[in-house]
């Protein structure tokens, strides 16, 4: 099972870095609509550091989200999904895997850049750490839920469309907490509380999102 | 979708489906594959009721659908390699031999080091038949498994189909094309046509 | 009219040859400009009566910045030719462009940043010409990423050149409309980037490093150009020839 | 030729018809960009009116980028691209059409439901014309600009990211404009200056736009 | 790819491109329908160097590749449906009554009213075929035609590609399953395999 889990991480790992540039396009993407933000509003940056935190946080939604909705359609669309349903395995625990090479594809290096936007819109060096470990537990929250409504899209015939859409709502706590953390942070407070609450919702996640994930992908296959 | 159909199997045999376009031959082998829900009806393997659901009894058989589950940007070993780590299955010896000699059994050696993207229909199958041939699985269900194949190819097809028989497995394929099989190894199962 | 020479000119082996014959011919050049411009604008240029020492770093920032959108321009066009004539080699050009012209973007952007922390106190703003600047940026990244995620080489040529010439029709757009977008605001302009009248010894090594950064920059691109060539023609007879 | 356009018209709005969750997917989406950005800042009207222009046209930005991934990657995929290249028309005609179906199905929608969220955002009623205007003209340019990005990016890989990256900046015009359009409308200023502009950028969007389609997608389907 | 590969069908002639897989067939058929761009070479139709790509040229011909080119969410007869109103050839007298003529032609006028997505890989090539009998283009440029069908949908494609010939049409088909077509109607046009 773990052999079988490692060999679905490594397969879609690969098959990112096929194309060298690939892994930067969601970096790239987080930059340009974080970017987008000021020129919708302001360029004066006491005004933009007030706003940083929902535009950072709306754009690493967006980023994670974008990426995630082809996770498991290119697997229905070749049949390796078919293959790793029927492989004999736990599905949850596949279905983990695939989500955790997501998350090392996208939510990390998301993590990892969003200091240097964060500069670009008036953020104090100080609010950094709070800003990645806010990041850093927030997609891995992103990408959990993200990947059940990407399960659930691929029985369209079900209505599975409705309820990939029913799965926006559920990103609002670690959007709202997230803000909130990034925001204490900027303000030079202690944003612990509401990491607290990004681990306890990243927590939850983990457990419970592979197993909707492989009920989704079971109906969805069918 | 089918009423009153009951068929049993035994190892060393092929099963033969055949019908009309629409018959309910892909329908069939995907609920063996537990991929279909039966609104009723069961499978018994050794006797046993199964789910066919259940991990215990995937391991013991695989599918291949109308389409070759293969990815465009692996290369065709690349592929392989990830079947054989997906279900688990170490051959015997050397996991890179084990691939090279079911290359070689289908006719796609020089084939093995090309992204999938660039292979032809034809030659997309003969990759997933190598596949088949690494995994351990006793139950081959094969949804038209001629499709697309050069006569050689075909040939392939016969020569595995009856090595795995002779191995005491079991082949259930749909098709339309003959498998040039002797007709007693491989009887036929017809299904009716519904409107 | 006699078309061979266009031919030749197109055929990859000329190319390579020729590429190689003049890198030579740009590179000594280049660093020879480049170096007798350092010297002159940071050992004989007098520092600024405002800015000390700081400004020196005018002598990357500038020229990077200028030849930044002048790599585009050269860009879009080998595209253009790529695309009109069927050009293979044009299409080699604008695909060893892009890297260089990221490159120069990201040395602007970088030493300005550099240059902004001391003289606004700050990284970032958001001015007009930062801001295109960085969409730049991106259009070269967008360009890079198009064509590494296209395997078939004749299709990543033909789409990312169809990519680099929408950009230049919106380049000039994007350009007017921030500009458009920040007039409104009036932010303090701590930037003045309007040319400054300088004294003499400081232009002069600024003349000379743009010069040396232009020759430098056909010298990459012929050093690259050469390495694309020979990357798209393995498996031709000569790429076997030169290599061995 | 305008028979055959109108056929791919027809066509596109009945298909997304008959998967309505698709059709709300975008809107879904606006809607839950615009509400969820005040929860990050502050629920103060008076601030959140400073915001609204740039919240509004970011949000709508990316509803209709995120819909028009799938433009015409369904079509590449079950092979009905082809049958249109191969139609034996101008190609550039149902290029347009195609768009003209997703502006219909999303810029349309995105517009007449912006007043709404525009109360949210504490947007006086005055402002609703101007803010509907900008909006209908902008979501113009925003399908086309997205349009070709959609064509160069058919059969890649995790597209929809590289499809952010290489439209969102050659969105930025649309975006300035629009969100000054509104800004002036909010401030009760006339925001004519700001639509002559937008509608520039349309026409010239309309003439363009097609042409480059219909050679990425000629390109594209080698 | 091919290299002094020369041909000419002349109206009424049929052309069974065969070959091993990868020997190139998918390939020349895209080609000839200008999806592909050739390296070099030309193709003449009526003496006349055409541009593949032209729109004239397109009109004059229909492809139809491995895939069935059907809209899933739309039923069998809405495709044709929107197969006539984009090539622009409206058939003589009622659209309907073509449709359900060319539908009862290839047996799958029951199937019309179904949404594609629930047919059977068989029952959608039907549909295509009588997408491609809509048509009035007079080159026919198939892609393994009979692929997936039943004995009755073989028989229906050789008696669709003679009714277009005795028309003064021109077919090229690549396959490896044989048309059922007499010999001197339909000639074949082998490929080498290369490596
Ligand atoms: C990230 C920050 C910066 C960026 C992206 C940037 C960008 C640019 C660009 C694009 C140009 C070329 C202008 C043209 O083509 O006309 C330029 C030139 C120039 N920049 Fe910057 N700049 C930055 C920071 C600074 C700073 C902090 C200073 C000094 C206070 C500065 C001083 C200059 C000067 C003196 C020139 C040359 C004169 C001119 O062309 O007007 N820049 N910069
Ligand atoms: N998703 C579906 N929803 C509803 N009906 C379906 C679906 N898929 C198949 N059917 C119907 O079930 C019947 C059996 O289909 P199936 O695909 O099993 O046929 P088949 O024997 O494999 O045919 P073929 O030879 O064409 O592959 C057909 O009448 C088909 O229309
Ligand atoms: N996209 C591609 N890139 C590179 N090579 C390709 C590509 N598509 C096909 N080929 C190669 O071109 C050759 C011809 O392929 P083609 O699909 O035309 O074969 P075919 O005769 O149709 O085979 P089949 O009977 O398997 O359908 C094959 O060797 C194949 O590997
Ligand atoms: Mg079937
Ligand atoms: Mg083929």
């Amino acid at each position: 099972m773990i052999g079988a889990a490692l060999a679905v991480l490594a397969r879609d790992l690969r098959l990112a870095l096929r194309r060298p540039g690939q892994v930067l396009q969601p970096l790239a993407f987080f930059a340009v609509v974080t970017v987008l933000f000021p020129l919708g509003y302001t360029p004066e940056l006491d005004k933009l550091r007030q706003i940083a935190p929902g535009v950072l946080w709306v754009a690493a939604l967006l980023a994670s989200l974008l990426s995630l909705e082809s996770l498991f359609r290119e697997d229905a669309q070749d049949g390796t999904l078919e293959q790793i349903l029927l492989a004999g395995q736990p599905l949850a625990a596949l279905a983990l895997a695939k989500t955790a090479a997501h998350w090392l594809l996208t939510g990390l290096p998301l993590t990892l850049m969003a200091p240097m936007l964060g500069i670009a819109l008036g953020v104090p060096a100080s609010a950094m750490p709070g800003i990645l470990s806010s990041l850093a537990l927030g997609t891995v929250t992103l990408s959990l839920v993200g990947a059940v409504g990407a399960a659930l899209t691929l029985g369209v015939r079900r209505g599975g469309v409705l309820l990939g859409l029913l799965t926006l709502p559920l990103t609002v706590p670690t959007l709202v907490f997230g803000a909130r953390a990034t925001e204490l942070a900027i303000a030079g407070e202690g944003p612990s509380g509401a990491l607290y609450l990004l681990a306890a919702l990243a927590v939850l996640a983990v457990t419970l999102a592979p197993l909707a994930v492989a009920a989704a992908l079971r109906i969805g296959s069918e | 979708m089918f009423a009153g159909l009951r068929f049993a199997v035994s190892a060393g045999l092929c099963l033969q489906v055949v019908g009309d376009n629409g018959a309910g031959k892909t329908t069939l082998l995907r609920t063996l594959a537990g991929l279909l829900e039966p609104d009723e009806g069961e499978v018994r393997w050794n006797g046993q009721r199964v789910e066919t659901r259940s991990l215990e009894f995937q391991r013991e058989f695989v599918y291949l659908g109308h389409q070759p589950p293969l990815k465009d940007d692996l290369t065709g070993r690349e592929n392989l390699r990830f079947g054989l780590a997906l279900r688990g299955t170490a051959p015997a010896g050397d996991a890179g031999r084990a691939i090279d000699a079911a290359l070689a059994e289908v006719g796609a050696t020089a084939l093995g080091d090309r992204l999938v993207r660039s292979l032809s229909t034809g030659q997309r199958r003969r990759i997933a038949l190598a596949a088949l041939r690494l995994t351990a699985a006793r139950i081959w269900l094969l949804d038209e498994p001629v499709t697309n194949l050069d006569a050689a190819g075909q040939a392939v097809v016969a020569s595995m189909v009856a090595s795995q028989l002779d191995a005491g497995g079991i082949v259930v394929a749909a098709t339309h094309q003959d498998l040039g099989l002797a007709p007693a190894r491989c009887p036929q199962l017809v299904l009716g046509r519904r409107a | 009219m006699d078309w061979t020479w266009f031919h030749k000119f197109g055929s990859p082996p000329h190319v390579y040859r020729l590429a190689g014959t003049l890198t030579p011919w740009f590179a000594w050049p280049a660093g020879i400009l480049i170096i007798a411009a350092l010297y002159g604008g940071l050992v004989l240029a007098p520092p600024d009566y405002q800015q000390g020492d700081g400004f020196r770093i005018i002598y990357v920032h500038a020229p990077s910045a200028w030849l930044s959108t002048m790599v585009y321009a050269v860009m879009a066009s080998a595209a253009a030719v790529g695309l009109i004539w069927r050009m293979k080699v044009a299409h080699a050009v604008a695909a060893s462009c892009a890297g260089v012209g990221a490159s120069f973007t990201a040395a602007s952007l970088v030493t300005g940043m550099l240059w902004g922390e001391p003289m606004w106190g700050t990284w970032w703003v958001w001015d007009p010409r930062l801001v295109a600047q960085l969409v730049l940026l991106f259009l070269f990244l967008g360009y890079i990423g198009l064509r590494s995620a296209i395997d078939d080489l004749g299709r990543a040529d033909r789409a990312s050149a169809v990519l680099a010439i929408v950009g230049v029709v919106n380049l000039p757009i994007i350009r007017y409309s921030v500009e458009w977008w920040n007039s409104i605001h009036q932010t303090p302009s701590v930037m003045k980037m309007d040319r400054p009248s300088m004294p003499m010894d400081m232009l002069a090594p600024l003349l000379m490093m743009l010069l040396g950064f232009t020759l430098f920059f056909v010298a990459v691109l012929l050093v690259r150009l050469r390495a694309e060539v020979l990357r798209r023609e393995r498996g031709a007879a000569w790429v076997k020839e030169v290599v061995s």
